[in-house]
Protein backbone atom coordinates (compact mmCIF):
# COMPACT_ATOMS: atom_id res chain seq x y z
CA UNK A 1 0.00 0.00 0.00
CA UNK A 2 1.14 3.15 -0.74
CA UNK A 3 -1.53 5.62 0.73
CA UNK A 4 -3.11 6.06 3.75
CA UNK A 5 -5.92 7.97 4.66
CA UNK A 6 -7.54 8.26 8.06
CA UNK A 7 -9.58 9.83 10.39
CA UNK A 8 -9.55 9.35 13.96
CA UNK A 9 -10.08 11.06 17.56
CA UNK A 10 -6.38 11.44 17.19
CA UNK A 11 -3.49 11.29 15.16
CA UNK A 12 0.29 11.84 15.08
CA UNK A 13 3.34 12.85 12.89
CA UNK A 14 4.60 9.61 13.99
CA UNK A 15 2.29 7.51 12.56
CA UNK A 16 2.14 9.38 8.89
CA UNK A 17 6.16 9.39 9.14
CA UNK A 18 5.65 5.71 9.51
CA UNK A 19 3.59 4.92 7.28
CA UNK A 20 5.68 6.61 4.42
CA UNK A 21 9.17 5.91 5.67
CA UNK A 22 11.28 3.58 3.56
CA UNK A 23 14.63 3.51 2.27
CA UNK A 24 13.98 3.97 -1.74
CA UNK A 25 12.78 7.75 -0.73
CA UNK A 26 15.52 9.88 0.47
CA UNK A 27 13.24 12.67 1.54
CA UNK A 28 10.17 13.06 3.48
CA UNK A 29 7.94 16.39 3.80
CA UNK A 30 5.47 16.41 6.42
CA UNK A 31 2.52 19.36 7.23
CA UNK A 32 0.79 19.45 10.30
CA UNK A 33 -1.91 21.41 11.52
CA UNK A 34 -2.21 22.37 14.96
CA UNK A 35 -5.12 24.24 16.93
CA UNK A 36 -4.14 27.94 17.24
CA UNK A 37 -4.83 29.79 20.71
CA UNK A 38 -6.06 33.05 19.06
CA UNK A 39 -7.91 33.48 15.68
CA UNK A 40 -8.42 37.19 14.69
CA UNK A 41 -7.61 38.16 17.46
CA UNK A 42 -10.11 36.26 19.91
CA UNK A 43 -8.84 33.82 22.28
CA UNK A 44 -9.93 30.01 20.94
CA UNK A 45 -10.89 28.01 23.90
CA UNK A 46 -11.54 24.60 21.97
CA UNK A 47 -12.71 23.67 18.51
CA UNK A 48 -15.17 20.87 16.94
CA UNK A 49 -14.74 18.88 13.93
CA UNK A 50 -17.31 17.18 12.32
CA UNK A 51 -16.83 15.10 9.02
CA UNK A 52 -19.17 13.70 6.68
CA UNK A 53 -16.55 10.61 6.94
CA UNK A 54 -17.29 8.24 4.25
CA UNK A 55 -17.50 11.20 1.53
CA UNK A 56 -14.19 12.44 3.40
CA UNK A 57 -11.99 9.56 3.10
CA UNK A 58 -13.21 9.53 -0.28
CA UNK A 59 -11.86 13.13 -1.49
CA UNK A 60 -8.90 12.48 0.76
CA UNK A 61 -7.82 9.10 -1.39
CA UNK A 62 -8.85 11.64 -4.64
CA UNK A 63 -5.65 14.00 -3.52
CA UNK A 64 -3.40 10.94 -2.57
CA UNK A 65 -4.17 9.09 -5.55
CA UNK A 66 -3.52 12.79 -7.52
CA UNK A 67 0.28 13.69 -6.13
CA UNK A 68 1.18 9.82 -6.43
CA UNK A 69 -0.27 9.33 -10.22
CA UNK A 70 0.69 13.22 -11.24
CA UNK A 71 3.24 14.03 -9.12
CA UNK A 72 5.76 12.02 -8.52
CA UNK A 73 5.01 10.77 -5.20
CA UNK A 74 5.96 7.23 -3.71
CA UNK A 75 3.75 7.51 -0.78
CA UNK A 76 1.54 9.29 1.20
CA UNK A 77 -0.61 9.51 4.33
CA UNK A 78 -3.41 11.70 4.95
CA UNK A 79 -4.79 11.80 8.61
CA UNK A 80 -7.42 14.13 9.85
CA UNK A 81 -9.30 14.33 13.29
CA UNK A 82 -12.75 14.55 14.36
CA UNK A 83 -14.19 15.76 16.94
CA UNK A 84 -12.87 17.94 20.03
CA UNK A 85 -9.67 19.52 20.46
CA UNK A 86 -7.81 21.91 22.17
CA UNK A 87 -5.53 24.65 20.79
CA UNK A 88 -1.88 23.29 20.23
CA UNK A 89 -3.50 19.60 19.49
CA UNK A 90 -2.71 18.10 16.17
CA UNK A 91 -5.50 18.13 13.97
CA UNK A 92 -4.60 17.13 10.30
CA UNK A 93 -0.69 15.62 9.25
CA UNK A 94 0.33 14.72 5.74
CA UNK A 95 3.37 13.04 5.15
CA UNK A 96 4.76 12.60 1.56
CA UNK A 97 7.70 10.57 0.46
CA UNK A 98 9.05 11.47 -2.68
CA UNK A 99 12.62 9.87 -4.69
CA UNK A 100 12.94 13.86 -5.08
CA UNK A 101 12.16 16.32 -2.69
CA UNK A 102 11.14 19.41 -4.84
CA UNK A 103 8.37 16.90 -5.69
CA UNK A 104 7.38 15.99 -1.84
CA UNK A 105 7.91 19.73 -1.12
CA UNK A 106 4.73 20.48 -4.16
CA UNK A 107 2.72 17.54 -3.24
CA UNK A 108 2.59 18.03 0.01
CA UNK A 109 1.00 21.62 -0.15
CA UNK A 110 -1.24 20.57 -2.75
CA UNK A 111 -2.58 17.99 -0.67
CA UNK A 112 -3.08 20.49 2.18
CA UNK A 113 -4.55 23.25 -0.19
CA UNK A 114 -6.57 21.31 -1.89
CA UNK A 115 -8.06 19.27 1.38
CA UNK A 116 -8.97 22.51 2.82
CA UNK A 117 -11.19 23.40 -0.31
CA UNK A 118 -12.78 19.71 -0.87
CA UNK A 119 -12.91 17.54 2.36
CA UNK A 120 -16.13 17.50 3.52
CA UNK A 121 -14.71 18.51 7.03
CA UNK A 122 -16.04 21.45 9.17
CA UNK A 123 -14.69 23.01 11.80
CA UNK A 124 -16.56 25.11 14.71
CA UNK A 125 -14.33 27.65 16.66
CA UNK A 126 -15.30 28.15 20.53
CA UNK A 127 -14.54 31.38 22.54
CA UNK A 128 -15.63 32.50 25.63
CA UNK A 129 -18.86 34.25 24.26
CA UNK A 130 -19.52 32.08 21.50
CA UNK A 131 -18.91 30.15 18.65
CA UNK A 132 -18.44 30.00 14.93
CA UNK A 133 -18.61 27.68 12.22
CA UNK A 134 -15.32 28.49 10.24
CA UNK A 135 -15.73 30.11 6.76
CA UNK A 136 -19.81 29.30 6.51
CA UNK A 137 -20.40 33.12 5.63
CA UNK A 138 -18.52 35.18 3.13
CA UNK B 1 -35.43 11.03 -0.25
CA UNK B 2 -33.37 11.74 2.70
CA UNK B 3 -31.09 14.20 2.52
CA UNK B 4 -28.11 13.99 4.95
CA UNK B 5 -27.06 18.61 6.23
CA UNK B 6 -23.87 18.62 7.63
CA UNK B 7 -21.89 21.65 9.57
CA UNK B 8 -23.71 24.69 9.72
CA UNK B 9 -26.50 23.68 7.38
CA UNK B 10 -27.31 20.88 9.70
CA UNK B 11 -27.52 23.97 12.98
CA UNK B 12 -29.80 26.00 10.16
CA UNK B 13 -32.48 23.17 9.65
CA UNK B 14 -32.49 22.22 13.04
CA UNK B 15 -31.43 18.15 12.44
CA UNK B 16 -28.63 15.89 10.82
CA UNK B 17 -31.45 14.06 8.30
CA UNK B 18 -34.50 15.59 6.10
CA UNK B 19 -36.84 14.31 3.93
CA UNK B 20 -37.16 15.89 0.76
CA UNK B 21 -39.74 14.40 -1.87
CA UNK B 22 -40.46 16.06 -5.60
CA UNK B 23 -37.45 17.12 -6.39
CA UNK B 24 -35.66 15.85 -9.74
CA UNK B 25 -32.68 17.16 -9.73
CA UNK B 26 -29.71 18.86 -7.58
CA UNK B 27 -31.23 22.32 -8.59
CA UNK B 28 -34.91 21.45 -7.49
CA UNK B 29 -33.46 20.44 -4.29
CA UNK B 30 -31.51 23.59 -3.95
CA UNK B 31 -34.46 25.97 -4.54
CA UNK B 32 -36.34 23.56 -2.30
CA UNK B 33 -33.65 24.40 0.39
CA UNK B 34 -33.41 27.43 -0.14
CA UNK B 35 -36.93 27.83 0.20
CA UNK B 36 -37.40 26.18 3.34
CA UNK B 37 -34.47 27.31 5.20
CA UNK B 38 -33.98 30.76 3.97
CA UNK B 39 -30.54 31.54 5.78
CA UNK B 40 -29.02 28.60 3.69
CA UNK B 41 -28.69 31.35 0.87
CA UNK B 42 -26.52 33.51 3.12
CA UNK B 43 -23.85 31.03 3.21
CA UNK B 44 -20.44 31.50 1.02
CA UNK B 45 -21.05 28.35 -0.82
CA UNK B 46 -23.62 25.26 -0.67
CA UNK B 47 -23.01 22.30 -2.69
CA UNK B 48 -24.70 19.18 -2.91
CA UNK B 49 -22.95 15.80 -2.77
CA UNK B 50 -25.05 12.69 -4.37
CA UNK B 51 -23.39 9.08 -3.69
CA UNK B 52 -20.45 10.49 -2.09
CA UNK B 53 -19.24 12.66 -4.80
CA UNK B 54 -20.39 16.28 -5.80
CA UNK B 55 -23.05 17.09 -8.05
CA UNK B 56 -23.69 19.68 -10.41
CA UNK B 57 -26.97 21.13 -10.44
CA UNK B 58 -28.28 19.63 -13.42
CA UNK B 59 -27.66 15.59 -12.01
CA UNK B 60 -30.82 13.84 -12.05
CA UNK B 61 -31.63 12.54 -8.13
CA UNK B 62 -32.83 8.77 -7.66
CA UNK B 63 -34.70 7.56 -4.98
CA UNK B 64 -31.92 5.27 -3.87
CA UNK B 65 -29.19 7.95 -3.83
CA UNK B 66 -27.12 8.96 -0.75
CA UNK B 67 -27.57 13.14 -1.02
CA UNK B 68 -26.05 15.34 1.61
CA UNK B 69 -25.93 18.74 1.57
CA UNK B 70 -22.13 20.35 2.08
CA UNK B 71 -21.89 23.92 3.15
CA UNK B 72 -18.50 25.88 2.69
CA UNK B 73 -15.98 23.32 4.41
CA UNK B 74 -13.03 24.64 7.07
CA UNK B 75 -10.75 20.94 7.75
CA UNK B 76 -7.33 21.51 8.26
CA UNK C 1 14.28 30.86 22.26
CA UNK C 2 12.98 30.40 18.59
CA UNK C 3 15.94 28.85 17.06
CA UNK C 4 17.50 25.28 17.04
CA UNK C 5 20.10 24.10 15.45
CA UNK C 6 21.83 20.84 16.66
CA UNK C 7 24.88 18.40 15.14
CA UNK C 8 24.51 15.13 17.04
CA UNK C 9 24.87 11.49 16.57
CA UNK C 10 21.02 10.79 16.65
CA UNK C 11 17.99 12.84 15.52
CA UNK C 12 14.19 12.11 15.71
CA UNK C 13 11.48 14.27 13.88
CA UNK C 14 10.01 14.64 17.18
CA UNK C 15 13.34 16.70 18.82
CA UNK C 16 12.35 19.49 16.09
CA UNK C 17 8.61 19.13 16.33
CA UNK C 18 8.78 19.49 19.76
CA UNK C 19 10.77 22.79 19.90
CA UNK C 20 8.69 24.26 16.78
CA UNK C 21 4.91 23.43 17.96
CA UNK C 22 3.17 26.18 20.00
CA UNK C 23 -0.23 27.40 20.09
CA UNK C 24 0.46 30.32 18.41
CA UNK C 25 1.36 28.87 15.10
CA UNK C 26 -1.37 26.90 13.09
CA UNK C 27 0.87 25.07 10.94
CA UNK C 28 4.09 23.10 10.68
CA UNK C 29 6.28 21.64 8.02
CA UNK C 30 9.03 19.07 8.12
CA UNK C 31 11.89 17.74 6.15
CA UNK C 32 13.28 14.76 7.20
CA UNK C 33 16.20 13.14 5.09
CA UNK C 34 17.10 9.44 5.55
CA UNK C 35 19.67 7.40 3.75
CA UNK C 36 18.41 5.40 0.48
CA UNK C 37 19.40 2.72 -0.05
CA UNK C 38 20.10 2.56 -3.40
CA UNK C 39 21.71 5.57 -5.36
CA UNK C 40 22.60 5.81 -8.87
CA UNK C 41 21.52 2.31 -9.44
CA UNK C 42 24.47 1.10 -7.16
CA UNK C 43 23.26 -0.77 -3.31
CA UNK C 44 24.21 1.21 -0.55
CA UNK C 45 25.56 -0.24 2.88
CA UNK C 46 26.14 2.66 4.83
CA UNK C 47 27.19 6.63 5.07
CA UNK C 48 29.25 8.00 7.01
CA UNK C 49 29.08 12.31 7.62
CA UNK C 50 31.61 14.58 8.61
CA UNK C 51 31.47 17.83 10.21
CA UNK C 52 33.43 20.75 10.70
CA UNK C 53 31.14 21.71 13.40
CA UNK C 54 31.66 24.81 14.54
CA UNK C 55 31.48 26.29 11.13
CA UNK C 56 28.64 23.97 10.70
CA UNK C 57 26.84 25.63 13.59
CA UNK C 58 27.58 28.55 12.45
CA UNK C 59 25.90 28.52 9.07
CA UNK C 60 22.88 26.05 10.28
CA UNK C 61 22.42 29.40 11.99
CA UNK C 62 22.80 31.79 9.18
CA UNK C 63 19.77 29.77 7.55
CA UNK C 64 17.78 29.74 10.52
CA UNK C 65 18.10 33.56 10.83
CA UNK C 66 17.01 34.16 7.28
CA UNK C 67 13.96 32.30 7.43
CA UNK C 68 13.11 34.31 10.71
CA UNK C 69 14.02 37.22 9.66
CA UNK C 70 12.55 37.50 5.77
CA UNK C 71 10.14 34.66 5.86
CA UNK C 72 7.66 35.04 8.27
CA UNK C 73 9.26 32.06 10.17
CA UNK C 74 8.30 32.44 13.96
CA UNK C 75 10.57 28.86 14.86
CA UNK C 76 12.76 26.71 12.86
CA UNK C 77 14.61 23.46 14.04
CA UNK C 78 17.77 22.57 11.77
CA UNK C 79 18.98 19.18 13.25
CA UNK C 80 22.20 16.90 10.92
CA UNK C 81 23.67 13.96 12.29
CA UNK C 82 27.52 13.09 12.37
CA UNK C 83 28.85 10.05 12.26
CA UNK C 84 27.52 6.34 10.47
CA UNK C 85 24.27 5.71 9.36
CA UNK C 86 22.52 2.75 7.65
CA UNK C 87 20.10 3.19 5.05
CA UNK C 88 17.03 4.25 6.24
CA UNK C 89 18.06 6.21 9.10
CA UNK C 90 17.80 9.46 9.32
CA UNK C 91 20.32 12.08 8.87
CA UNK C 92 18.70 15.53 8.37
CA UNK C 93 15.47 17.19 10.01
CA UNK C 94 14.33 21.04 9.54
CA UNK C 95 10.87 21.81 11.02
CA UNK C 96 9.40 25.22 10.37
CA UNK C 97 6.31 27.05 12.36
CA UNK C 98 4.96 30.03 10.61
CA UNK C 99 1.29 31.52 10.96
CA UNK C 100 0.88 31.18 7.09
CA UNK C 101 1.79 27.60 5.94
CA UNK C 102 2.72 28.73 2.32
CA UNK C 103 5.64 30.57 4.15
CA UNK C 104 6.34 27.61 6.18
CA UNK C 105 6.84 25.65 3.44
CA UNK C 106 9.19 28.26 1.14
CA UNK C 107 11.09 28.50 4.57
CA UNK C 108 11.58 24.53 4.96
CA UNK C 109 12.64 24.05 1.52
CA UNK C 110 14.82 27.00 1.53
CA UNK C 111 16.64 26.02 4.54
CA UNK C 112 17.45 22.64 3.20
CA UNK C 113 17.96 23.84 -0.37
CA UNK C 114 20.72 26.15 1.19
CA UNK C 115 21.81 23.56 3.99
CA UNK C 116 23.01 21.45 1.19
CA UNK C 117 25.03 24.17 -0.47
CA UNK C 118 26.53 26.19 2.23
CA UNK C 119 26.75 23.80 5.42
CA UNK C 120 30.48 21.97 5.77
CA UNK C 121 29.13 18.69 6.08
CA UNK C 122 30.64 15.84 3.96
CA UNK C 123 29.00 12.54 3.34
CA UNK C 124 31.09 9.69 2.09
CA UNK C 125 28.91 6.40 0.35
CA UNK C 126 29.71 2.79 0.88
CA UNK C 127 28.93 0.40 -1.56
CA UNK C 128 29.93 -3.37 -1.60
CA UNK C 129 32.78 -2.72 -4.02
CA UNK C 130 34.30 0.70 -2.70
CA UNK C 131 33.36 3.78 -1.06
CA UNK C 132 32.85 7.38 -2.77
CA UNK C 133 32.66 10.89 -1.27
CA UNK C 134 29.41 12.60 -2.50
CA UNK C 135 29.75 15.42 -4.93
CA UNK C 136 33.12 15.89 -4.51
CA UNK C 137 33.83 15.48 -8.45
CA UNK C 138 32.46 17.23 -11.23
CA UNK D 1 49.90 28.25 9.94
CA UNK D 2 47.73 25.33 10.87
CA UNK D 3 45.10 24.61 8.09
CA UNK D 4 42.50 22.44 8.94
CA UNK D 5 40.84 19.68 5.95
CA UNK D 6 37.89 18.09 5.57
CA UNK D 7 36.33 15.15 3.66
CA UNK D 8 38.14 14.30 0.48
CA UNK D 9 40.71 16.94 1.23
CA UNK D 10 41.57 15.45 4.21
CA UNK D 11 41.98 12.16 2.38
CA UNK D 12 44.15 13.44 -0.61
CA UNK D 13 46.57 15.17 1.92
CA UNK D 14 46.92 12.29 4.31
CA UNK D 15 45.92 14.07 7.74
CA UNK D 16 43.78 16.20 8.68
CA UNK D 17 45.76 19.19 9.80
CA UNK D 18 48.57 20.68 7.63
CA UNK D 19 51.06 23.27 8.61
CA UNK D 20 51.49 26.16 5.86
CA UNK D 21 53.66 29.17 6.24
CA UNK D 22 54.83 31.73 3.60
CA UNK D 23 51.18 32.58 2.29
CA UNK D 24 49.53 36.23 2.88
CA UNK D 25 46.05 35.85 0.93
CA UNK D 26 43.35 32.91 0.47
CA UNK D 27 44.74 32.97 -3.36
CA UNK D 28 48.27 31.76 -1.87
CA UNK D 29 46.92 29.28 0.20
CA UNK D 30 45.21 27.95 -2.71
CA UNK D 31 47.82 28.03 -5.24
CA UNK D 32 49.84 26.50 -2.40
CA UNK D 33 47.36 23.32 -2.29
CA UNK D 34 47.31 22.55 -5.60
CA UNK D 35 50.97 22.47 -6.06
CA UNK D 36 51.23 20.28 -2.92
CA UNK D 37 48.40 18.33 -3.76
CA UNK D 38 47.19 18.35 -7.15
CA UNK D 39 44.28 16.21 -6.76
CA UNK D 40 42.96 19.31 -5.25
CA UNK D 41 42.29 21.14 -8.35
CA UNK D 42 40.15 17.94 -9.68
CA UNK D 43 37.07 18.90 -7.00
CA UNK D 44 34.33 20.88 -8.58
CA UNK D 45 34.81 23.49 -6.06
CA UNK D 46 37.24 24.07 -3.42
CA UNK D 47 36.32 26.94 -0.59
CA UNK D 48 38.53 28.28 1.98
CA UNK D 49 37.12 29.60 5.51
CA UNK D 50 38.75 31.67 7.49
CA UNK D 51 37.13 31.47 11.16
CA UNK D 52 34.42 29.69 10.42
CA UNK D 53 33.14 31.76 7.62
CA UNK D 54 33.51 31.33 3.53
CA UNK D 55 36.46 33.87 2.56
CA UNK D 56 37.37 35.35 -1.01
CA UNK D 57 40.47 34.74 -2.54
CA UNK D 58 41.30 38.59 -1.63
CA UNK D 59 41.27 37.40 2.10
CA UNK D 60 44.12 38.25 3.95
CA UNK D 61 45.38 35.39 6.18
CA UNK D 62 46.82 35.89 9.90
CA UNK D 63 48.87 33.28 12.18
CA UNK D 64 46.11 33.37 14.81
CA UNK D 65 43.05 32.72 12.30
CA UNK D 66 41.30 29.64 12.03
CA UNK D 67 41.96 28.18 8.56
CA UNK D 68 39.83 25.25 6.62
CA UNK D 69 40.00 23.74 3.68
CA UNK D 70 36.37 23.46 2.66
CA UNK D 71 35.77 20.69 -0.82
CA UNK D 72 32.18 20.29 -1.87
CA UNK D 73 30.08 19.64 0.93
CA UNK D 74 27.22 16.43 0.71
CA UNK D 75 24.89 17.08 4.31
CA UNK D 76 21.49 16.28 3.86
Amino acid sequence: MNKLVRIDTHITVQQALDFVEAPDCGGVVIFSGNVRNVTQQKKVTKLFFECYEPMALLEMEKIANHTIEKMGVKRIAILHITGEKLPGETVVVIAVAAPHRAAAFDACEYAIDTLKETVPIWKKEYFEDGEVWVAAHP
Amino acid sequence: MRVLLFGIAKDIAGKPVITVDGVNTVAELKSYLYKTYPRLEQLRSLMIAVNKTYAGDGQVLQASDEVAVIPPVSGG
